[in-house]
C-alpha cells in the first residue's frame, strides 16, 4: 500500500505541481516550489528500490523500469535546482521574464510528470500518450526564447516528433492486433504483464511491422539517425535546463519504450530478432555523429551530437544484447544521463558567463574560470569514456564483449567512438585551454548540481555496489 | 604483503593528488602564491612514497607471485593485482624515476625559469595521480584495471602536456597524444576482449590458463604490438611523442619518455610473453623489424631538431626501437626453442629498459636545467654553458655518453648484449631469422652511430662553444635540489655499467617468469660470484664466445688516464697560457660563426634525406647591390606524417565535410529520411522470408 | 698469470713506442713513393717530444672537457690497443671485452674528441666534429657487419678466439672472409682519417676533418691527441693482422713479436703505397664508400649462409 | 462476414483511394476539399466499425473525426491560406506522375508485408491493417513532396486518418477514443503553430542559404 502510494505520489507530486506553478506569478517562489515537488518526487522514487507496488493493469514496476525512474527523478531534481541558478540569469538579460518563468515552471513540472507516467505505465497507450505529453511540453519550452531560430528548432521537433509519434501509435495499434487473437478484446491486448505473458502466440509478421514502427517512432525520440534532425537543434536554441533534460532524461525514456517492445519482440519465437536493426541502427547513428562533431560551431549543438552518438552506442549495446550488451548498455545509459546533463549544466554557466554559445569565443576557461572550466574538462573526459569515471566502464563492457562475437562491428564501434573522441577534444582544447577569448562574465549559479553528477560518474567509475549491478543483471536479464 | 603496501602507497598519492587540487584551489586562476616552491609538500612526499615503492619492489624481484583483489570496478571482475617478478622489475623502474622525478621538481620549481613554477596549480592534481596510474598498470592483473590505469595514465599526463596551455602547440600536441593514447587503450581492449572470449572472463590468470586458437593468438599479437606501440612510440606511432614529451614541464617529460614508454613495453611482454601462449617465428620477426625501423628513423628524426626536449624525446623513439629488437629477438628464439639465447636477448631488453629510464630521465632533467637557467629550449640559444651550470653539464654528459652506448656506462652493455643475442641468430634453423635478424643488426649498428652524432651535438652545441644568447651567457646553475637526482641517476649509469653482472642476476628472476630459462649465473655480487670470474665481468653465452668487464674496462681507463697524465707531467712542461681562439688565425668574435645544430647535423641530413625526410629547400638570393644576407632555409617535414597521418585527418575532414550539410536541410527532408528509412526496413521485412 | 701479465705490460709498453714509429715509416714509403726525401721515420718521436717540451696555449673560454679530453682520447685508445692480441694471444686483458667493446672504446674516444672540437666555439672544430661523427654513423655498421661475419664463421667475437679460429685449419680460404677483410680494411681507413676519406697531411682545408678538431690544441695536448691517433692506426692494422693474418700468434713470444713487427711493416707500406695511389674523396662520397663497406659486410654474411650451406 | 465485411472492405479502399487522390492533388482547394472526403470516408469506416463491433465509443471517435477532420482542420486550414495568403498552387517534388507512381508501389509494399499475416488473424484486420498501412506510407509520401506548409499539414493528417482506420479496425481495442483525441490535439497544435509563428514555407524553402540564415550553427 505504502509503495502504491509512492508511485501515486511520483505521478502526483509533477502534475500538481505542474498546476499549481501554473497559478503562481513570483519566480523566485516558484523556482523554490519546482525544485521542492522533484525532490520530492526523488524522494518517493527512492522508496521503490526497497518496495515495489505489485504490477497492476495501470501501473507497474520492475526492475527494468526502476533503473529509469530513480535517475529520471534524481536528474529531474537537479536540473530544477541548477535551472533556478540559470533562470535568475536569464531574467538579468532579459532573455527570459517572470511570465515566461511561470509557463516554464509549469511545463517543467508537466515533462516530468509525463516522463514518470510513461516510465511507469502497464498500458502501451498510455505509455505513447505520456511520451506524446513529455515531448509537446518540451516541444513548449525548447521555443520559450523566441528567437528565430529557437522557433524554428522548436518547429522541427515538433513536425518531427509529432511524425515519429505518429508512427509510434500505429506500431503500438499494430502491436494491439496481433495480441488480439490470444489474449482477446479490451484492455488485456495493452498491459505489458500480460503481453509478455502470451507473446509465443501472437503473429510474428504483424509483430514484425509493428517493430519497425515502434523502432522509427521512438526512435525519432531517442535521436537516432536518421531521424534525428530535430535534436541538435532543440538541444542548442532552448534553455540549458531543458537541454540537459532532454538528453538526460527524454532520450532514456524513449529507449525505454523501444526496450519494453524489443523484449516482446525477444518473447516471440517467429518474429524477427530485433538486435541487427538496432545495432545498425545504433552504429548508424553513432558514426554519423561522430563525424558531424566536427564541424559544430555552438558548444550545446555539440555536445546534442555527442548524445546522438552515445545513443547511438547505448543502442548498439542493447542490439548486440547478451547479459553483457544488455549490462553495458544500462550502465552506459545511466551513466550518459548523469553526464551529459553534468556537462549541459557546465556548459549553460559557461554560456553565461561567455554571453555566447560560439565556440570561437570561448578559450582558457580552465584559466579564466578554473572551477567551470575543469569541471567542463572533467565532463568531456567522462563523456569520451576514460577513466576514472563510470562511461569508461559500460564502454569497456560495450567493446570487449562485442568484440569477442562479432570483431567487425567492434571495430566500428572503436572508429566512432575515435572519431567522437578527437573531436570533442579538439574542441575541448580549444574552449578549456589556451588563451583567454570573449568575456569573462562571473558565474554565480550553484555548481553542487554539476558535481553531485559527476562524483556519481566518478564513483560508478570506481565502485559500483553488488545490489546496483545484481538490480542492472535483473534488469538486463529482462532485456534478454 | 609488500603488494598491499604498494597499492597503499599509490592510494596515497591519489590522495596526494586531491590535496594537490585543494592547493590549487586555494591558490585560485594557477596564480603563484608567493614562493616559488609551492607544491615542494607534495614533492617530498611523492618522492617519499615512490622511493620506498621502488625499495620494496627491488626486494621483491625474486620473491614469489603475489595476488590481492580489491572489491572495485565491476564486482564480478573486481581489480585483481599481481606482484611477481616481471612487474616488480618493472615497479623499480617506474618508481625509481617517479622518485628521483620528484625531488628533481622540488628543485625545479624553485628555479629561475622552471617549468611549472609559474602553473603549479595545473601539475600538482595531476602529477601524483600520473605516478600512481603509471604504478597501478605495472601492478594490475586483470583487463579492465589494467585498462583503467593505462588510461588513467594518459590522462593525467595529458593535463600535464597542457601546463603551457596557453601556446597552441601545446594544445596540438595534447589532442594529438590523447587520441593516440585513447587509440593505443582501443587496440588493448580489442586485444584483451580476443584474449577473453566470449565468456568475459577478463582476469590474466583466465587469459593464461586459456588457450585461444592460433588466428587468435596472432590478432591478439598485432593488436597488442600496435596498441602498446602507440603508446611506446614505434614507428609509425610515434609521432604524438616528440609533440607531447617536450610539452610537458621537465619532470613530467621525464617521466613520459624515461618511465610511461616502459610501461608500454611492460605491456608488449606481459601480453605477448605472459598472457598468450608461445609465439610463433613470425611475430617475433615482425617485432623485430619495426623495432629496427624505428631505432633507425628516431635517431635520424632526433638528428635534425634544435629543440633539446624534441630531441630527447625522439631518441626516446629510438630506445624504443632498440628494446623491442631485443623483445623480437627473444620472440623468435623463443618459438625456435632457444631458451638461452631467449633469454640473452629479454635480458637485454630489460637491462635495455632499466638504462633508459635512467639516462632518459638525467637527460630531461639536464635539459630542464638548462631551460631553467635560460628560459630557452632550443639548442640555437644555447652555448658554453659547461662554464657555469658545472655539475649540471657533467651529469648530462654521462648520460649522453650513456645514452651513446659508450663504455664503461650502462648504455653499451645493454646494446653490446643485444649484439650478442643478434650474433647468436644466424644459428637459427630458418631462413627469415636468418636474413632478418643480422640485417637488424646493421640498423641497431646505424642507431647507435647516430645516435653518438646526434649527442656530439646535443651536448656540444647546448653546453660547448660560446654563448649563442645574453640568457647562455649569464645562466646560472641550478636548484641542489635538482642536481641531486641527476647525480644519483649518473651513479647509476656508472655503476650498471660496470657492474652489469649484478643487473643481469637481477633480472633472472624475470627471464626465468618469461621465457623459461637465464642467462648463465654472472658475478652478480663479490659474495656469490663463482670462482674465477672477475667482479665486474659478464659472460652471456660462453667465456670463449665473447666478455666485457665493465669494472676493468673503467679500471683500465682510470689507470691508463693516470699514467698518461703522470706520464705527461713528468715529460711535459707544466706551462699552460689562456689565449684568444687561434681558428685558424681567423678568430671570430661573433658567436654566430659556430656550427649551430642545424649545421652540425647537415651532413646526415643530405645523406638520409632523400630517403626519410621531406626537405622543402628555399634559397634567397638578394639581388645585386643589395647587403643583405642570403639565406637559406631548409623546412623538415615528416613523411610519416605524410604517410600515415595525414591522410585519415583528411578523410575525417573530408567526411565531416560531407557530411555537414546534413545538419542545415530542410524539415521536409528531414521527413524524407525517415520516410526512407520506413520504407526500407518496410522492405526488408517484405523480401525477407 | 704472471706471464700473461708481463706479455699484457710488454704489449702496452710497445704499441706506445711503436705507433709514431708506424705512422713515420706511412710517410717515408709515401715520401719516397713521391721522389721526395721526407722526413726520418722517428720524426713522429722527435715531434712528440718537442710538443712536449712547449708551453700549452688554450683558448680563453676551453673548459675543463678541453683540457681532460686528451688524456682520455689517449687512454681510451690504449685500452683498446691492449685488449687486441698483437704478437701473444696470452694477454691478462683479453677477456676484458671483444671485438665490439674494442669498436666501442674507440667510439669513446671519438665521442671525446668531437666534444673537444666544439668546446671552443669555432666553425673549424664544428665542421671537423660533425663530419667525424658522419663518417662514423657509417663506418660503425660496417664493422658490426664484420663482427657478424666472423662471428658466424668462428663462432665469437673475441679476438683471442677468432685468431685460434684462423689459425686452425677449419678456417680455409673463404670468400666471405675476403669480404670482411676489405670491409674492414675500408672501415679503418675511414676510422683513422687515412686518404681517401680525410688527408692527415693537410691543413686549412675545407675538406679535412680530423685536423679541424685538433685545431685549438697545442704543447702536450696536441702530443697526446697525436699519440692516439698514431696508436689508433697500429691499432686497426693489429686487428687486422689479427684477423686475417694471424700467422705466428700462437707460436711464441719471440716468434710472434717478429711476426707482428714484420706485419705493421708491411701494412705501413701498404697503406704508403696506397695513399699516393689514390686521390682524397668528396665529403658526399665518403658514405658511398664506407655504405659499399657495409654491403659487403652484409654480402659476406649472405656468402657464408650460402658456403656452409645453410 | 459477408456484406458488412464488403462495406468495411470498401470504405478502407475508399481511404487508400482518397489518399492517392491527395497525392494527385497540386492545388490547395482541391487538396483541401479531398481532405475533408478522406476525413469523412474515415469518419464513416469508424462508424461502420462502431456498429459492427456495437462498440459506442468508437461512434465517439467518428464523431471526432468527422468534425475535427472533415470540418474544422480543412476549414482551418482554408483560412490559414486566405490569411497568409499562401500561393495557391503546390509545388511539388518529382513532380505529380512518378509520384503517383510511388503511391501505387507503398499500396503494393503494405499489400506485400502484411500478406504473411496468417490467417489466424480475421480477415476484416486483415484487410483493414493492410490498408491503414498504405494510408500511413501515402500520408508520409505527401509530406515529404509537398514543398508547402498546407500541403504538409495535408499529409500529416491524412496519416493519421489512416492510423485511426487501423485503430477502428482492431476490434475491442482500448482507448481508441483518447488515442484520437490526443492526436487530433496534436494536428490542432500544429496549425496553431503556423498560425502563431507565422511559418509561412518554413517548412521548407527554395533557397537554402536563406534557411540556414535561421540555423543557429551560422549565426
Amino acid at each position: 500500500m505504502i509503495a502504491l502510494g509512492a508511485l501515486i505520489a511520483v505521478l502526483a507530486v509533477p502534475l500538481g505541481g505542474a498546476a499549481l506553478l501554473a497559478l503562481l506569478a513570483d519566480y523566485r517562489l516558484t523556482a523554490r516550489l519546482n525544485i521542492l515537488f522533484s525532490l520530492v518526487a526523488f524522494l518517493f522514487s527512492l522508496s521503490f528500490l526497497f518496495r515495489r507496488p505489485p504490477p497492476g493493469p495501470l501501473f507497474m514496476i520492475d526492475d527494468l523500469n526502476v533503473v529509469f525512474i530513480v535517475l529520471n527523478t534524481f536528474v529531474g531534481f537537479t536540473t530544477s535546482l541548477f535551472s533556478a541558478g540559470y533562470i535568475g540569469h536569464e531574467l538579468e538579460t532579459g532573455r527570459l521574464t517572470p511570465a515566461t518563468l511561470r509557463f516554464y515552471h509549469a511545463m517543467y513540472q508537466l515533462m516530468l510528470f509525463g516522463m514518470n507516467l510513461a516510465l511507469v505505465a502497464a498500458n502501451i497507450g498510455v505509455m505513447w500518450a505520456a511520451v506524446e505529453l513529455a515531448t509537446l511540453s518540451t516541444v513548449m519550452m525548447v521555443g520559450i526564447y523566441r528567437t528565430h531560430e529557437a522557433i524554428e528548432a522548436a518547429w522541427k521537433y515538433f513536425i518531427l516528433g509529432s511524425v515519429g509519434i505518429a508512427l509510434a501509435l500505429f506500431g503500438t495499434i499494430l502491436v494491439y492486433l496481433a495480441a488480439r487473437p490470444v489474449v482477446g478484446e479490451g484492455n488485456a491486448g495493452m498491459i505489458w504483464t500480460v503481453l509478455l505473458a502470451h507473446a509465443r502466440g501472437f503473429d510474428p509478421a504483424l509483430l514484425d511491422t509493428a517493430f519497425v514502427f515502434l523502432l522509427l517512432g521512438y526512435g525519432t525520440k531517442v535521436g537516432l539517425v536518421p531521424m534525428h534532425a530535430w535534436l541538435p537543434d532543440a538541444h542548442a536554441e532552448g534553455p540549458t535546463p531543458i537541454s540537459a533534460v532532454l538528453s538526460g532524461l527524454l532520450l532514456n525514456v524513449a529507449l525505454y519504450a523501444l526496450l519494453r517492445f524489443k523484449i516482446l519482440l525477444a518473447a516471440c519465437p517467429g518474429a524477427i530478432a530485433p538486435g541487427p536493426l538496432m545495432v545498425a541502427l545504433g552504429l548508424v547513428s553513432a558514426l554519423l555523429a561522430a563525424f558531424m562533431l566536427y564541424r559544430r560551431r555552438d558548444i550545446k549543438r555539440l555536445f546534442a551530437y555527442s548524445s546522438i552518438e552515445q545513443m547511438g552506442i547505448i543502442v548498439f549495446a542493447f542490439g548486440m544484447a547478451g547479459p553483457l550488451g544488455n549490462l553495458a548498455g544500462l550502465l552506459q545509459m545511466a551513466m550518459h544521463s548523469l553526464t551529459k546533463s553534468a556537462i549541459f549544466f557546465s556548459v549553460g554557466h559557461v554560456a553565461q558567463a561567455k554571453g555566447t554559445q560560439r565556440m570561437e569565443e570561448m578559450g582558457g576557461l580552465t584559466e579564466s574560470h578554473p572551477l567551470l572550466g575543469w569541471t567542463l574538462v572533467a565532463g568531456v573526459v567522462a563523456i569520451a569514456g576514460l577513466p576514472p569515471f563510470g562511461i569508461f566502464t559500460s564502454e569497456f563492457l560495450v567493446v570487449s564483449s562485442s568484440f569477442a562475437r562479432v570483431p567487425l562491428l567492434a571495430a566500428a564501434v572503436v572508429l566512432a567512438l575515435l572519431v567522437a573522441f578527437g573531436a570533442l577534444f579538439v574542441r575541448l582544447g580549444g574552449i578549456a585551454f589556451g588563451p583567454v577569448r570573449g568575456e569573462v562574465g562571473p558565474v554565480r549559479a550553484s555548481s553542487f548540481p554539476i558535481f553531485a553528477h559527476l562524483l556519481l560518474v566518478l564513483a560508478a567509475g570506481l565502485w559500483l555496489p553488488p545490489p546496483l549491478i545484481s538490480w542492472f543483471r535483473h534488469a538486463a536479464a529482462l532485456l534478454g | 604483503m609488500i603488494l598491499s603496501a604498494l597499492l597503499a602507497g599509490i592510494l596515497i598519492l591519489v590522495v596526494l593528488g586531491l590535496a594537490g587540487a585543494i592547493d590549487a584551489v586555494r591558490a585560485p586562476g594557477g596564480a603563484p602564491r608567493g614562493a616559488a616552491g609551492q607544491g615542494a609538500w607534495l614533492y617530498a612526499a611523492a618522492a617519499s612514497i615512490t622511493g620506498v615503492s621502488a625499495l620494496l619492489s627491488l626486494a621483491s624481484l625474486a620473491a614469489p607471485p603475489e595476488t590481492l583483489v580489491l572489491p572495485l570496478g565491476l564486482p564480478w571482475i573486481g581489480w585483481h593485482f599481481r606482484l611477481d617478478a616481471l612487474s616488480a622489475f618493472f615497479l623499480f623502474v617506474v618508481d625509481l624515476g617517479a622518485a628521483s622525478a620528484s625531488v628533481f621538481a622540488i628543485g625545479y620549481g624553485r628555479a629561475r625559469h622552471g617549468g611549472h613554477a609559474d602553473e603549479p596549480g595545473r601539475v600538482l592534481p595531476f602529477y601524483p595521480v600520473f605516478l600512481a596510474g603509471l604504478g597501478l598498470v605495472v601492478l594490475a592483473d586483470d583487463a579492465f584495471s589494467f585498462l583503467f590505469a593505462w588510461e588513467l595514465m594518459s590522462l593525467a599526463s595529458w593535463a600535464l602536456v597542457l601546463v603551457r596551455h596557453r601556446d597552441p602547440e601545446s594544445v596540438r600536441a595534447g589532442t594529438v597524444y590523447l587520441l593516440m593514447a585513447v587509440l593505443s587503450g582501443f587496440l588493448l581492449l580489442l586485444c584483451f576482449g580476443l584474449l577473453a572470449g566470449p565468456a568475459g572472463s577478463y582476469g590474466f590468470a583466465a587469459m593464461r590458463a586459456a588457450h585461444p586458437a592460433a588466428a587468435t593468438v596472432a590478432l591478439a599479437l598485432v593488436l597488442a604490438l600496435l596498441g602498446t606501440g602507440a603508446k611506446a612510440g614505434l614507428v609509425p606511432l610515434h609521432a604524438w611523442l616528440p609533440l607531447a614529451h617536450p610539452a610537458a614541464p621537465s619532470h613530467v617529460s621525464a617521466l613520459m619518455s624515461g618511465v610511461m614508454t616502459k610501461v608500454a613495453v611492460y605491456a608488449f611482454l606481459r601480453i605477448a610473453f605472459d598472457l598468450i601462449g608461445p609465439p610463433s617465428a613470425w611475430s617475433g620477426l615482425v617485432v623485430l623489424a619495426v623495432g629496427g625501423l624505428t631505432a633507425v628513423l628516431g635517431v635520424l628524426y632526433a638528428l635534425m631538431q634544435h629543440d633539446l626536449k624534441r630531441l630527447l624525446a625522439y631518441h626516446t623513439v629510438e630506445n624504443i626501437g632498440i628494446i623491442f629488437i631485443g623483445i623480437g629477438l627473444a620472440m623468435v628464439f623463443r618459438a625456435g626453442g632457444e631458451g638461452a639465447a631467449a633469454a640473452l636477448a629479454l635480458t637485454a631488453a630489460l637491462f635495455h629498459v632499466f638504462n633508459h629510464a635512467v639516462f632518459k630521465s638525467l637527460l630531461f632533467f639536464g635539459s630542464g636545467a638548462v631551460e631553467a637557467a635560460t628560459g630557452e629550449r632550443d639548442m640555437e640559444c644555447q652555448g658554453g654553458l659547461i662554464h657555469r651550470m658545472r655539475t649540471t653539464s657533467f651529469c648530462f654528459l654521462i648520460g649522453c655518453a650513456a645514452i651513446s652506448a659508450l663504455p664503461p656506462l650502462n648504455g653499451f652493455v645493454s646494446e653490446w648484449l643485444t649484439f650478442q643475442a643478434i650474433l647468436l641468430g644466424p644459428a637459427l634453423p630458418d631462413w627469415g631469422p636468418k636474413l632478418l635478424i643480422p640485417a637488424d643488426g646493421a640498423l641497431l649498428a646505424l642507431a647507435a652511430a647516430l645516435a653518438a652524432a646526434c649527442f656530439v651535438k646535443a651536448f656540444g652545441i647546448t653546453f660547448l662553444g660560446r654563448p649563442r644568447s645574453a640568457a647562455a651567457a649569464v645562466a646560472a646553475e641550478t636548484d641542489r635540489l635538482a642536481l641531486a637526482p641527476m647525480l644519483l641517476l649518473s651513479g647509476l649509469c656508472l655503476f650498471a655499467g660496470v657492474f652489469p653482472g649484478a643487473v643481469i642476476d637481477a633480472l633472472a628472476p624475470v627471464s626465468r617468469a618469461l621465457v623459461g630459462a637465464t642467462m648463465p649465473v654472472q658475478g652478480l655480487l663479490p659474495w656469490h660470484s663463482p670462482p674465477g670470474v672477475p667482479l665486474g665481468a659478464i659472460v652471456p653465452v660462453a667465456a670463449a664466445r665473447s666478455s666485457y668487464d665493465g669494472l676493468a674496462i673503467l679500471l683500465l681507463i682510470g689507470a691508463v688516464t693516470t699514467l698518461a697524465a703522470l706520464g705527461a707531467r713528468r715529460l711535459a712542461s707544466h706551462a699552460l697560457r689562456r689565449a684568444p681562439a687561434w681558428d685558424c688565425g681567423f678568430p671570430d668574435q661573433s658567436p654566430a660563426t659556430q656550427y649551430t645544430a642545424q649545421s652540425f647535423a647537415e651532413p646526415i641530413r643530405r645523406t638520409f634525406g632523400p630517403l626519410v625526410f621531406g626537405v622543402a629547400s628555399t634559397i634567397r638570393v638578394p639581388p645585386p647591390g643589395s647587403t643583405a644576407p642570403a639565406r637559406i632555409e631548409h623546412v623538415l617535414h615528416d613523411r610519416l606524417w605524410e604517410i600515415f597521418y595525414a591522410p585519415p585527418a583528411a578523410l575525417v575532414r573530408r567526411l565531416a565535410d560531407a557530411l555537414n550539410p546534413l545538419q542545415f536541410l530542410t524539415i521536409r527532408r528531414y521527413l524524407a529520411f525517415v520516410f526512407a528509412a520506413l520504407v526500407l526496413l518496410l522492405l526488408v521485412l517484405a523480401l525477407t522470408p | 698469470m704472471i706471464r700473461a701479465t708481463l706479455i699484457q705490460a710488454l704489449q702496452m709498453a710497445l704499441v706506445l713506442l711503436l705507433a709514431p714509429g708506424l705512422v713515420g715509416l706511412v710517410r717515408a714509403v709515401k715520401a719516397r713513393l713521391m721522389r721526395r726525401r721526407g722526413p726520418p721515420v722517428i720524426q713522429p718521436y722527435r715531434a712528440l717530444r718537442r710538443l712536449l717540451a712547449k708551453e700549452a696555449v688554450i683558448a680563453d673560454n676551453a673548459s675543463w672537457l678541453f683540457r681532460t679530453a686528451p688524456y682520455l682520447i689517449l687512454a681510451l685508445t690504449w685500452a683498446a690497443a691492449s685488449v687486441v692480441p698483437t704478437f701473444s694471444t696470452d694477454l691478462a686483458f683479453a677477456r676484458l671485452g671483444d671485438l665490439i667493446v674494442i669498436t666501442a672504446l674507440l667510439g669513446a674516444a671519438r665521442f671525446l674528441l668531437a666534444l673537444a672540437g666544439l668546446d671552443i666555439g669555432t666553425s673549424f672544430g664544428g665542421i671537423g666534429a660533425s663530419r667525424e661523427v658522419f663518417f662514423a654513423s657509417f663506418a660503425e655498421p660496417a664493422m658490426l657487419m664484420i663482427v657478424v661475419t666472423l662471428a658466424i664463421l668462428a663462432g665469437s667475437t673475441e679476438l683471442t678466439s677468432i685468431a685460434a679460429f684462423m689459425l686452425s685449419p677449419a678456417a680455409g680460404l673463404r670468400v666471405s672472409a675476403a669480404l670482411a677483410l676489405v670491409s674492414l680494411v675500408i672501415v679503418a681507413l675511414a676510422e683513422n682519417g687515412r686518404i681517401p676519406v680525410d688527408n692527415p697531411a693537410t691543413h686549412l682545408e675545407l675538406t679535412m676533418v680530423h685536423e679541424a678538431m685538433v685545431l685549438e690544441y697545442s704543447a702536450r695536448h696536441l702530443a697526446m691527441i697525436e699519440l692516439a691517433a698514431a696508436l689508433q692506426l697500429l691499432l686497426m692494422i693489429s686487428v687486422i693482422a689479427c684477423i686475417f693474418f694471424p700467422f705466428g700468434l700462437g707460436s711464441g713470444v719471440l716468434l710472434g713479436l717478429a711476426a707482428w713487427l714484420a706485419k705493421l711493416g708491411a701494412a705501413g707500406v701498404l697503406l704508403g703505397i696506397f695513399e699516393v695511389s689514390i686521390a682524397k674523396m668528396r665529403v658526399f662520397r665518403v658514405p658511398e664508400l664506407i655504405g659499399g663497406a657495409l654491403m659487403l659486410g652484409l654480402l659476406g654474411t649472405l656468402l657464408l649462409y650460402v658456403s656452409r650451406g645453410l | 462476414m459477408g456484406f458488412s465485411f464488403d462495406i468495411a472492405h470498401l470504405l478502407a479502399g475508399l481511404m487508400v483511394l482518397t489518399s492517392l487522390l491527395l497525392l494527385y492533388q497540386d492545388r490547395i482547394g482541391a487538396l483541401l476539399n479531398v481532405l475533408r472526403l478522406h476525413g469523412l470516408v474515415l469518419a464513416l469506416a469508424l462508424a461502420w466499425q462502431a456498429h459492427l463491433q456495437s462498440a459506442s465509443d468508437l461512434f465517439l471517435a467518428a464523431t471526432i473525426a468527422l468534425v475535427v477532420k472533415a470540418l474544422v482542420i480543412p476549414g482551418a486550414l482554408e483560412r490559414l491560406v486566405e490569411r497568409l495568403a499562401i500561393h495557391r498552387l503546390i509545388e511539388t517534388v518529382g513532380g505529380i506522375g512518378p509520384t503517383m507512381l510511388g503511391g501505387i508501389a507503398l499500396v503494393a509494399l503494405s499489400l506485400r508485408v502484411m500478406l504473411p499475416i496468417t490467417a489466424a488473424a480475421d480477415a476484416v484486420s486483415r484487410q483493414d491493417i493492410a490498408l491503414a498501412l498504405s494510408v500511413v506510407l501515402i500520408g508520409l509520401l505527401i509530406m515529404v513532396t509537398r514543398r508547402n506548409a498546407v500541403g504538409q499539414v495535408a499529409g500529416f493528417l491524412s496519416l493519421d486518418n489512416g492510423i485511426d482506420l487501423a485503430a477502428g479496425g482492431a476490434r475491442g481495442m482500448p482507448l481508441v477514443v483518447e488515442l484520437s483525441v490526443a492526436v487530433s490535439v496534436l494536428i490542432a497544435f500544429i496549425v496553431i503553430g503556423i498560425f502563431l509563428f507565422r511559418i509561412r514555407e518554413r517548412f521548407d524553402t527554395v533557397d537554402l542559404a536563406a534557411l540556414e540564415e535561421f540555423r543557429g550553427e551560422r549565426r
